[in-house]
C-alpha cells in the first residue's frame, strides 16, 4: 500500500482525538457507540444485465458497485480419457488447466459426491477479497454436469478515491451482489449440453434467502462472507473506523467472517442467531504510524525544521539549540504523554482475541452487520 | 582574401598561422581550444579567420546552436517571472537566461515594465559563464541608457540560422553595401517601412505596420538563410514579392 | 503475453512447460513430516552478504533430507530468500516532506523461485506480500529518528515455499500456503537486514507461521491439529487454515498477522502457536545479528590497529600521498 | 584516524573519506607508487578469484551461483517445449544447422540488475540500460560462440508411414518439438564487473542442465516428457569461452598536453574503479578446436588510451586466464 | 573492546529511573531500551546524575548528518542566491562516509559571518569545489540547510578553471600549484 | 568511393547528417547542448544521451547495447567539460540495413562504424565542441583468410570474423568491436589496416585534391566532404 499521507490532522488534534478515544467509553467525533456503523445508502438489482449486482454508499463519500454475471463454460477436460487408464498426467510448471486433471481422476467415474467439484477458476473476481474463494459451498453450486459449469464474473468498481482501507465497503458491497444474484433453472438432463429456463421466476438465487431444512445438501444456507475494519486506540475497540479515527489508531485489522455452517442438520439454527467463524484476519498498516510527532514544550523554542527559510541560519541561533543527544532525551522521556507521538510496536495477542470475539461471538458485529445487509430491499 | 585555411576537430593550428600581438595575449574566438602552453587546436570543422589587428582568431563555421558571449545582443522571449528576475527563453530547450526586473532604462520598483509570458526583449548578454545561468539586461548597465534595448511590442518573431544572423548584422561599409552579403532589408527598406531588431541568437523581430507585408519580410530572410542566395538572387526575390504588394 | 521491449522475449511460437508422464513403474512418494508439530525446520540466516547494500541478510530454509526418489521434479521445496536494506537515504525528488523515515518494501521471485515460471513484473500476490511486510516492518522502526528520508526494503525470493504437493490432489493444491511460510521468512530476514543497516527498532520482529493441518486425507470428523513451520507439501490432508505473525517477542506483541482459511474454534490456539514459530526463529535471528556486530567490530579494529595485510589494501594506506 | 602527509591544506583524511571525496586523484596517488597497488589491494593484473556451485536451485533443469569478491549473481536455466507447429514462420529445412538455435530464438536470457543489488539499481522500474545491455551481450555471445548443438534441443518423432509414402521407406523423423532454454540471471551483489560473473554463471549453469527424456505422444497429441532422472539427458557443450573485462585509468584530460596522459590497465574492476574509468576491453576467449585458445568477441569502447600494445597484453591475460578457468568450469 | 557487552534491539537495559538515555536507545514503559545493535557503552554515574546509557553503531555513530554537524561535500550548482552542494562525508575530516550523497544548500547569507551584503556565491564556490560546512537545520523538504560562516568552514579543495590543483594563498584566495592564476573563494582557515 | 552524405538534412536539428555505405543507410541528429533532466545532470560536464532506431520496429535490448557502445566512443570524442549541467543529445535512425540475415554478433559490429560515422558528421555540423577527428571502418575476414575493406553482404555473411575499429587523427584506438573466430596475430592484422584506412579517409589533400598517403583504396572522403562544407559556409564572404 502506498504510504498513507496527507492526514490533515495537527499532532495537537491527533493528540486529543487519541485521548478521547481511549476514555472508557470512548468518545468518537461522531458521538458513535464503538461497535456503531455509520449510516450507509445500500441497494441491489441496480445493473438489469447482471445476475445480480448492489451498490453501497459510505457517509464519508467512498462508493462501490459490484456486478456478477454467470456465464456456463465447458468444463476443460483434456486428456481425460486416456487418463482414466491410471497412467496420470501431471503437471510441471504453469498450466493450472494440466494441474486440475488429476482432479478429474478422482471423480471423473461419475460418483454423486457432490463436493470439491467445484474449482478456483470457476469464480473470476475482479479483487481478491480474503476468503471468499475459501467457501467452497459457493464454487460447488457453479458445477452443472460433468461436462458444463457456470463460471461466475464478479466485477468489483471503487467509485471513489478510498479515503481509507477500501477492503470492507467492497466486501459488503459484493456480499450484497452475491446475495442478490440468481442463476436460471436448468432443465436439460444429465451430461448433456445444458438447456436453461428463460423465466426469470423460475431462477434460483445463488444463496437462498431462508433456509427451509427440507432442502437438498446442493442448497447450502450459508451467506457470503463479509470482511470489517477494527481498530485499536488505547483500550477502546472500534468498529467502522473514520479516516480522522484511523489517523491516530494503534492497530488496525480486517476480519473476515462467514456463517457457521449448523454442524447437525436437524439444529434449530434457523430461529436463533447463527453462530459466526473466522475466516480471515489482516493487519493493517495504520496511517498513524506516519503521522508527524508533537514537539514537547521543552524544545518549543527552538524547532529543529526550518521549512520557511527563518533567521535560524546564523551560526547564533544555532549554538542555543540543545545538543541532538538532549532533543533525543527528552522526546523519549515524553513518550507522547505531553505531546502526541506516532505509535511504536504492534497490538499485543489478547487485544486480537478481544478483537475476534467481538466480530463472531453470537449476536457479535458480524451478526448484525449481516442481518442489516439482509435487510436491504431488493 | 587569403586561401581559406580548412580545420577539422582535433588539428592543430600551424603556429606561423598565429597572429603577432604586442602584450602576447591572443583572443580566442568560436570553435578554437587552448591547451597549455601553447596549442591552439579547432573543435569543429571551419575555416580559420585571423584578426591581426585585434590579436583574435575563430573557426568560421555555419550550423550549430548559438553560445551566448557578453555583449551580445539578443531578442529573448519571457517564460515566467520571479521576484527579482525574469526567466527568459535565448534558444528553445536551453536553461533559461535572467532578466532582472530592473534592468530597464530609468526604472524603479514601482515604474518598473510589467511583462507577461511571452513577451519578447531586445537585450544584450551581461554574463556569460559555463557554470552559471546566463544573464542579460536591457540597458547598458555602464551608462544606464537604454541603447535601443527594451521590449519589442507587436511585430512578428522569425527564426534563422545564428550564423545568418551575425551576418545580418555585420552591418555595412561606407558605400552602405551590407558587409553580410544580406541585403533583403535594404531591398525591402526602398519600398517599405517596417522596424527591425536582429538577435545574435537567431531570432528576427520584424514589424511594420501589416501583418501581410511583416510575414513577407520574414518568409525572404528565411528563404535567404535556407536556400542560401546569394546578393543578386536576393534582389530578384525582394523585386519578386514587392510587385504585388 | 505480448513482448516486452526492455527484455529478451521468448520465441514467437511461445513455449509451454514440459508435462510429465508417471512412468507405470515407479510410485509416487510423497513426502511425510517427520518432525514434531510444534518442531521448526532447520533455517540458516546471515548477514552483511551485499556489502554495497546498508545492510542485507540472507534467509534459508535447506531442503528437508529427502529419499532418492530419481526423479528430476523435487519432493519437498526449500526456501532461499535475500534481502538488501538501502537507507536512511535521501527521498526521490518528487516526494513531500516525511516527518518520519518513509519505509517502502518490495517482494520478488526469481523467474525460477517456482514450479511454475514467474513473470518478470510484480504480480499481485508478489505486491501483497510486499504490503504484509511493510506493515510488520512500520510497526518496529522508530520512523522519527530519520526525518525526511527514505528507506528501501528489497526482498528476492530465490526459492520459494510451494502451495502443495506438485503431484497432490486438488486439496493440497491453491490456497497460497507457501505464500504464507515465505511471508514468515520475509518478515525474519528483512529483520535482520534492518539491524544490519543500524536503522533504529523498538525490537528484534520475527516471522512465525503455524497451521491447523488435516491429519487424514478424508475431510469430515477429524479437526486436524495444529503444526508450527508447515511444509505445504508434507501435508497430504491439506491444509485448513494459517496464520503468520510478525512478532516483537520483548513486548509480546505483534506487527503483522494474516490468518488465513476455517480456523474453526481454534484460531487463538493458532495464532499462539504461531508467535511460538516466531519466537523460534528469534533465537537464531538474535545470534546472526550479535554475530554480525562481532565480526565487524573486529574489522573495524583491524583498520584501527592498521595492522591489515596488504590483501585487504590497508597496507599502503600510509604511503598515500594525498593530492587534494 | 590522520595519516598522509599533510597538505597545505591542512587536510588529514582517511583513505576511505579521501576516495570518497576524491575518487580520481585517489586512485592515481595508490597508481603512481613504484609497484601498484589497487585500493582493493589486488595488483594491476589480479582477477577476483571465483567460487562457483552449481545445481543449488531445485526448480531449475541447471543452475549456478558464481561469486566475484562482493559480486554475485545466481543463474536458474528453465526448459520449456516449444511445439514445431507453433512456429509462425517456419524456417527452411536447408538453414544452415548453426543457425537454427538463433534462428527460432531458443536461448533466453535476461539479466535482472533491480535487486536491490546495490543503490543504483532499486526494483520498481524495467530493465535499465545496462541490464539490457548486459543481457543483449550474453544472448549474441552465445550464438556467436555456437555453444549448444541443435540437435539437443530437437525433440524428434518418428512418424508412422502414411499410404501417400513410398512404400519402402521406413518411419520418417520429424521434429515435433524444441527446447527452450530460459536463461535467468539475478545479480545478488554488485561491486563491478557483472558481465564476466554473469557469462560464469551461465556457463556453470548450461554445464549443469539436463533435459529430461521427452517424447511425442500422439493419441494426446501432445510432448510428454519422463520425470526420471536416470532417463534425462545432459546438455552438451561445444566450448567453454571465458569473458576478461578489464578496465583503463587515464589522467589524460582535454586540459592538458596528450604526452602528459598517464594510464593504468585495471584488471576485473570493481564499483569503485569502473566509477573513475571510461574505457573498458572485455575479451571473450575459447579453445576452437585448438590449445592456445582463439578470440570470439573482443570489445573496446570509452577512450583512446588502449592501442595495439595495451590490447595484445589484454587478449594475453585473457588466453592465460582462460587455461586456468578450464579447470575451475569443468571441475565446477 | 571486544569485551564490550553487544545489546540488540528490544534488550532491555534496566529502569528509567536509574539509567539515562542516550544514542541506539529508547524507553518503553518505564524501561530503557536497546534500539540498534552494537556495543553498549555507559557512563559514569554520580550522585545526582544516573549512568548515561548509549550504543554505538559499529560503523561511525551517525546515519545521517544532525543539526551542528559538521560535513563535507562538494559543490554541484550554484546561482545568485545560493551554492547546492551534496554531502558526502560526515565529521571535520570526514571520518563516517556516506553511502549516499545528500542534498545540502549554502543560502548566499550563510556563506560568511561578516560583510554579508558583500559575499556573492560565485565569489565565493565554483561547481565542483570541496567545502567544510555545518548543518544548521534540517532545511526544506529536499535539502538541508548549512552554513560555512565560520573560518574553519569553507572551500578545503579546489581545481583551477585550467583543471590545475590549487591551494589557498589568503582567507579569499586560491591559487595553483605552481602557477599563478587566482580564483576568489570562501576559504576554509586551515587547522 | 566512401559513403554518400547528405549534410543538414533536418532544419530543426542543431546538427544533422545521413549516411550511406553499401550495407547501411543512417540519419542522424543531433541537438545541444540543451537543458538536462535533474536526473541525469552532471555537475562538471555535459551528458551524452544516444538514441538508436532500427530500420523496422522499436527497439529492445540490442539498440540499447548498441547505444552504450556509441555513447561510449562519443563521450571520449566530445570535450563535455565545455558544456557542464548540459546534455547533449544524438538520435541515430537506421534507414537502410542489409536485407540478408546476418549472424547475430556479426550484425552486430558491422552497423557500428556507419553509426559513429554518421554521429560524427551530425555533430560536426552541428558545431559541437571535438576533441579529434574520427573515422570508422568495417573489416571482414573471409574463411580464406584475406581481408576486406567495407566488405559487400555476401562477404559479410560467409566470413570468419567481423571487425568495426575507429580511429582518430591522432591515430588513438576509439573503438574496436570485433566477433567470430580469430587470434592476436590476425586482430593486430587488422587493426594496422583498419588505422591506415581510418588516417586515409582524414588525409590532408594536396592542390589538385590527390592522396598524399594513406592507401589508395579510398580517398580522404571525410576531409573533402568536411572542406566543401566549410568553404561553402564562406561563400558569401567571397561574393562581397
Amino acid at each position: 500500500m502506498a504510504p498513507y499521507t496527507g492526514i490533515p490532522l495537527s499532532p495537537a488534534e491527533l493528540s486529543y482525538l487519541h485521548t478521547s478515544l481511549s476514555q472508557d467509553p470512548p468518545i468518537r467525533p461522531d458521538g458513535r457507540s464503538p461497535t456503531q456503523f455509520r449510516p450507509l445508502v445500500a441497494e441491489t438489482d441496480i445493473l438489469p444485465s447482471t445476475n445480480g449486482s448492489a451498490r453501497i454508499c459510505f457517509p464519508d463519500g467512498t462508493e462501490a458497485i459490484v456486478g456478477v454475471k454467470a456465464e456456463v463454460e465447458k468444463t476443460r477436460a483434456a486428456g481425460q480419457d486416456v487418463i482414466r487408464g491410471g497412467e496420470g498426467v501431471l503437471g510441471l510448471g504453469r498450466g493450472g488447466g494440466r494441474d486440475v486433471d488429476d482432479e478429474e481422476m478422482e471423480d471423473g467415474e461419475g460418483n454423486a459426491v457432490k463436493s470439491g467439484r467445484g474449482r478456483d477458476e470457476w469464480v473470476e473476481i475482479a479483487i481478491e477479497l480474503p476468503a471468499l474463494l475459501a467457501d467452497a459451498g459457493l464454487k460447488d453450486t457453479l458445477w452443472i454436469n460433468n461436462r458444463f459449469h457456470w463460471r461466475l464474473y464478479i466485477d468489483i468498481l471503487l467509485l471513489s478515491q478510498p479515503l481509507s482501507y477500501p477492503l470492507p465497503l467492497l466486501s459488503l458491497t459484493t456480499h450484497l451482489a452475491l446475495l442478490s444474484t440468481r442463476l436460471p433453472a436448468l432443465i436439460s438432463e444429465q451430461d448433456e449440453d445444458p438447456l436453461f429456463n428463460d423465466d426469470w421466476e423460475a431462477s434460483t438465487p445463488l444463496y437462498p434467502r431462508h433456509t427451509n431444512p427440507s432442502s437438498s445438501v446442493q442448497q447450502h444456507h450459508i451467506k457470503p462472507p463479509i470482511t470489517l475494519l477494527v481498530m485499536t486506540v488505547g483500550p477502546a475497540i472500534l468498529f467502522d473506523p473514520s479516516a480522522d479515527e484511523l489517523a491516530v489508531a494503534d492497530a488496525v485489522l480486517a476480519l473476515s467472517v462467514a456463517q457457521q455452517l449448523p454442524t447437525d442438520a436437524t439444529s434449530k439454527s434457523s430461529d436463533q442467531a447463527p453462530s459466526f467463524k473466522l475466516i480471515a484476519l489482516r493487519t493493517v498498516d495504520p496511517p498513524s504510524r506516519l503521522t508527524a510527532g508533537g514537539v514537547p514544550n521543552t524544545l518549543n523554542t527552538t524547532t529543529t525544521t526550518t521549512t520557511s527559510s527563518g533567521t535560524s541560519g546564523t551560526m547564533g541561533s544555532s549554538q542555543k539549540k540543545p545538543t541532538a543527544g538532549e532533543v533525543l532525551a527528552i522526546r523519549e522521556r515524553d513518550q507522547g504523554t505531553s505531546v502526541w507521538r506516532p505509535p511504536r510496536g504492534g497490538v499485543s495477542r489478547a487485544v486480537v482475541g478481544r478483537m475476534i470475539k467481538a466480530v463472531v461471538e453470537r449476536g457479535g458485529v458480524g451478526w448484525e452487520v449481516m442481518e442489516g445487509l439482509a435487510g436491504v430491499e431488493t | 582574401m587569403a586561401a581559406t585555411m580548412v580545420l577539422l576537430p582535433g588539428e592543430e593550428i600551424p603556429t606561423d598561422l598565429l597572429p603577432k600581438s604586442k602584450k602576447g595575449t591572443l583572443t580566442l574566438g568560436p570553435g578554437l581550444h587552448h591547451t597549455p602552453p601553447s596549442t591552439i587546436s579547432a573543435t569543429t570543422p571551419g575555416t580559420l579567420q585571423v584578426d591581426h589587428r585585434k590579436a583574435a582568431l575563430w573557426l568560421e563555421h555555419a550550423g550549430g546552436r548559438y553560445q551566448p558571449s557578453v555583449g551580445d545582443l539578443v531578442i529573448a522571449q519571457i517564460h515566467h517571472s520571479s521576484v527579482e528576475t525574469y526567466s527568459c527563453a535565448l534558444t528553445p530547450h536551453t536553461s533559461f537566461a535572467l532578466l532582472g526586473q530592473l534592468a530597464f532604462e530609468g526604472v524603479s520598483k514601482k515604474t518598473r515594465p510589467q511583462l507577461k509570458a511571452g513577451d519578447v526583449v531586445y537585450a544584450r548578454v551581461s554574463k556569460a559563464s559555463k557554470w552559471e545561468d546566463v544573464e542579460i539586461e536591457c540597458f547598458n548597465s555602464a551608462t544606464g541608457k537604454a541603447e535601443g534595448m527594451g521590449p519589442l511590442k507587436g511585430g512578428m518573431l522569425f527564426d534563422v540560422r545564428p550564423a545568418f544572423a551575425r551576418r545580418l548584422m555585420i552591418g555595412t561599409d561606407k558605400e552602405g553595401i551590407s558587409k553580410g552579403g544580406v541585403v533583403v532589408l535594404e531591398e525591402v527598406g526602398e519600398k517599405v517601412k517596417f522596424e527591425v531588431a536582429v538577435g545574435r541568437n537567431g531570432r528576427v523581430w520584424v514589424d511594420s505596420g501589416s501583418v501581410r507585408e511583416t510575414v513577407l519580410i520574414g518568409q525572404l530572410l528565411r528563404r535567404a538563410d535556407e536556400e542560401g542566395w546569394g546578393v543578386e538572387a536576393q534582389r530578384k526575390a525582394v523585386k519578386k514579392a514587392l510587385r504585388d504588394v | 503475453m505480448q513482448a516486452d521491449r526492455r527484455r529478451l522475449n521468448a520465441p514467437p511460437g511461445g513455449t509451454a512447460p514440459p508435462v510429465f508422464a508417471t512412468a507405470p513403474k515407479t510410485k509416487l512418494q510423497r513426502p511425510t513430516r517427520t518432525r514434531e508439530p510444534d518442531q521448526h525446520r532447520k533455517l540458516f540466516l546471515r548477514t552483511g552478504i551485499v556489502p554495497s547494500a546498508s545492510g542485507s541478510a540472507y534467509y534459508e530454509i535447506p531442503p528437508q533430507q529427502q529419499q532418492q526418489t530419481g526423479l528430476l521434479v523435487p519432493q519437498s521445496s526449500s526456501l532461499k530468500i535475500t534481502c538488501t536494506v538501502h537507507g536512511p537515504r535521501p527521498l526521490p525528488r518528487n516526494a513531500a516532506f516525511s516527518p518520519n523515515l518513509l519505509l517502502s518494501t518490495h517482494v520478488k521471485f526469481a523467474p525460477f523461485a517456482t514450479r511454475n515460471r514467474r513473470g518478470y513484473v510484480q504480480n499481485a500476490s508478489e505486491r501483497d506480500l510486499g504490503a504484509h511486510l511493510e506493515t510488520a516492518l512500520r510497526g518496529v522502526v522508530i520512523g522519527e529518528r530519520f526525518p525526511k528520508s527514505g528507506c528501501e526494503v528489497v526482498v528476492t525470493v530465490l526459492e520459494g515455499e510451494e502451495d502443495g504437493w506438485w503431484a497432490g490432489n486438488a486439496e493440497g493444491r491453491g490456497g497460497g500456503w507457501g505464500m504464507m511460510g515465505v511471508l514468515a521468512g520475509c518478515i525474519t530476514v528483512a529483520s535482520a537486514a534492518l539491524v544490519d543497516a543500524g536503522i533504529d527498532c523498538v525490537d528484534l520482529v520475527s516471522g512465525g507461521v503455524a497451521a491447523v493441518v488435516q491429519a487424514g486425507t478424508d475431510q469430515r470428523g477429524d479437526d486436524g491439529v495444529v503444526a508450527i513451520d508447515p511444509a505445504p507439501s508434507e501435508h497430504d490432508g491439506g491444509i485448513r487454515a494459517a496464520c503468520v505473525v510478525g512478532y516483537l517477542q520483548s513486548r509480546d506483541e505483534v506487527t503483522e498477522m494474516w490468518m488465513k482459511g476455517d480456523a474453526g474454534m481454534r484460531a487463538e490456539q493458532l495464532i499462539d502457536e504461531a508467535v511460538k514459530a516466531a519466537s523460534l526463529t528469534r533465537a537464531v535471528l538474535a545470534e546472526a545479528v550479535k554475530e554480525a556486530v562481532e565480526m565487524k567490530l573486529e574489522k573495524v579494529e583491524g583498520n584501527a590497529v592498521a595492522a591489515a595485510s596488504v590483501k585487504e589494501g590497508k597496507g599502503k594506506s600510509k604511503d598515500v600521498v594525498m593530492t587534494g | 584516524m590522520a595519516n598522509g602527509t599533510a597538505k597545505p591544506t591542512g587536510l588529514a583524511f582517511s583513505r576511505e573519506t579521501f576516495a570518497k571525496l576524491t575518487p580520481a586523484p585517489f586512485l592515481q596517488a595508490l597508481l603512481q607508487q613504484p609497484d601498484p597497488i589497487r585500493p582493493n589491494g589486488r595488483s594491476l593484473d589480479d582477477f577476483r578469484t571465483p567460487t562457483i556451485n552449481t545445481g543449488s536451485l531445485s526448480h531449475s533443469n541447471g543452475s549456478a551461483v558464481v561469486r566475484f569478491g562482493d559480486t554475485a549473481v545466481v543463474c536458474g536455466v528453465r526448459a520449456e517445449i516449444l511445439l514445431a507447429s507453433n512456429i509462425p514462420h517456419p524456417p527452411s529445412e536447408d538453414i544452415y544447422d548453426n543457425d537454427v538455435v538463433e534462428r527460432l530464438g531458443l536461448l533466453v536470457p535476461n539479466l535482472e540488475l533491480s535487486t536491490g543489488c546495490s543503490p543504483d539499481h532499486l526494483p520498481g522500474n524495467p530493465p535499465s540500460t545496462l541490464a539490457q545491455a548486459l543481457s543483449y551481450r550474453i544472448l549474441s555471445l552465445l550464438h556467436t560462440s555456437n555453444l549448444i548443438d541443435p540437435e539437443d534441443l530437437r525433440i524428434h518423432h518418428g512418424a508412422p508411414p502414411t499410404e501417400d509414402d513410398l512404400p519402402d521407406e521406413g518411419p520418417k523423423i520429424v521434429t515435433k518439438a524444441y527446447w527452450t532454454l530460459y536463461i535467468d540471471i539475478l545479480c545478488i551483489a554488485l561491486d563491478g564487473n557483472p558481465f564476466d560473473a554473469a557469462w560464469a554463471a551461465v556457463m556453470s549453469a548450461l554445464q549443469s542442465t539436463h533435459l529430461p527424456k521427452a517424447w511425442w505422444d500422439p493419441d494426446r497429441e501432445m510432448i510428454l516428457c519422463s520425470p526420471l532422472a536416470a532417463e534425462a539427458s545432459k546438455l552438451r557443450l561445444r566450448d567453454l569461452p571465458v569473458a576478461s573485462t578489464f578496465a583503463v585509468f587515464s589522467t589524460g584530460s582535454p586540459l592538458k598536453q596528450r604526452r602528459e596522459a598517464e594510464s593504468w590497465v585495471l584488471a576485473d574492476p570493481d564499483e569503485f574503479e569502473e566509477g573513475v574509468c571510461t574505457e573498458t576491453v572485455t575479451a571473450v576467449v575459447m579453445s576452437d578446436g585448438g590449445d592456445v585458445g582463439r578470440i570470439v568477441r573482443l570489445e573496446k569502447s570509452g577512450g583512446g588510451a588502449i592501442g595495439k600494445a595495451a590490447m595484445r597484453r589484454c587478449v594475453q591475460m585473457s588466453q592465460q586466464r582462460w587455461r586456468e578457468w578450464q579447470g575451475v568450469l569443468n571441475g565446477g | 573492546m571486544s569485551s564490550t557487552s553487544i545489546a540488540l534491539p528490544g534488550q532491555s537495559l534496566g529502569p528509567v529511573s536509574s539509567n539515562n538515555v542516550g544514542a541506539g536507545t529508547h524507553i518503553h514503559g518505564d524501561h530503557l531500551f536497546a534500539s540498534i545493535a552494537g556495543p553498549l557503552t555507559t557512563t559514569k554515574a554520580s550522585s545526582k546524575v544516573p549512568p548515561n546509557l548509549s550504543i554505538a553503531r559499529p560503523t561511525g555513530t551517525l546515519l545521517l548528518p544532525e543539526v551542528g554537524t559538521t560535513v563535507l561535500g562538494r559543490i554541484t550548482r550554484t546561482n545568485p542566491r545560493q551554492a547546492n552542494f551534496s554531502i558526502l562525508a560526515l565529521g571535520s575530516t570526514g571520518d563516517v562516509v556516506l553511502a549516499e550523497p545528500l542534498p545540502a544548500i549554502i543560502r548566499q547569507q550563510d556563506i560568511r559571518l561578516t560583510e554579508i551584503d558583500k559575499v556573492t556565491v560565485p565569489g565565493s564556490f565554483r561547481i565542483g569545489d570541496m567545502v567544510r560546512a555545518v548543518v544548521i537545520s534540517f532545511g526544506d523538504e529536499r535539502a538541508y540547510f548549512a552554513s560555512t560562516a565560520r573560518d574553519e568552514l569553507g572551500v578545503v579543495m579546489a581545481v583551477s578553471e585550467g583543471g590545475n590543483r590549487m591551494v589557498p594563498v589568503s582567507w579569499r584566495e586560491f591559487e595553483e600549484v605552481g602557477g599563478t592564476r587566482r580564483e576568489a573563494r570562501k576559504v576554509a582557515k586551515v587547522v | 568511393m566512401g559513403p554518400d552524405i547528405l549534410h543538414h538534412p533536418l532544419n530543426r536539428a542543431d546538427g544533422s547528417a545521413t549516411l550511406s555505405s553499401n550495407l547501411y543507410s543512417v540519419l542522424a541528429a543531433v541537438n545541444g547542448p540543451v537543458e538536462v533532466q535533474r536526473r541525469d545532470e552532471l555537475p562538471e560536464e555535459a551528458a551524452v544521451e544516444v538514441n538508436i532506431r532500427p530500420a523496422s520496429g522499436v527497439g529492445g535490448p540490442r539498440e540499447r547495447w548498441l547505444e552504450t557502445v556509441v555513447a561510449a566512443v562519443l563521450r571520449s570524442l566530445l570535450l563535455v567539460h565545455m558544456h557542464p549541467r548540459t546534455l547533449i543529445q544524438i538520435t541515430l535512425q537506421i534507414t537502410k540495413a542489409p536485407s540478408l540475415t546476418l549472424k547475430g554478433a556479426a550484425r552486430d559490429v558491422a552497423v557500428l562504424p556507419s553509426l559513429i560515422n554518421a554521429a560524427f558528421l551530425a555533430l560536426a555540423d552541428g558545431g559541437l565542441p571535438l576533441r579529434n577527428t574520427v573515422a570508422a571502418v568495417l573489416l571482414a575476414v573471409a574463411s580464406t583468410g584475406e581481408v576486406r575493406e567495407e566488405p559487400s553482404e555476401k562477404e559479410l555473411a560467409g566470413c570468419k570474423s567481423v571487425h568495426g575499429l575507429a580511429y582518430d587523427n591522432h591515430g588513438d584506438l576509439l573503438l574496436s568491436e570485433s566477433a567470430g573466430s580469430f587470434d592476436l596475430v590476425e586482430w593486430e592484422r587488422i587493426a594496422d589496416q583498419a588505422e591506415k584506412a581510418c588516417r586515409a579517409v582524414m588525409a590532408p589533400l594536396n592542390e589538385d585534391g590527390v592522396v598524399t598517403e594513406g592507401s589508395t583504396s579510398s580517398l580522404p572522403w571525410l576531409r573533402q566532404e568536411l572542406t566543401d562544407k566549410a568553404q561553402a559556409a564562406i561563400a558569401w564572404r567571397e561574393a562581397t
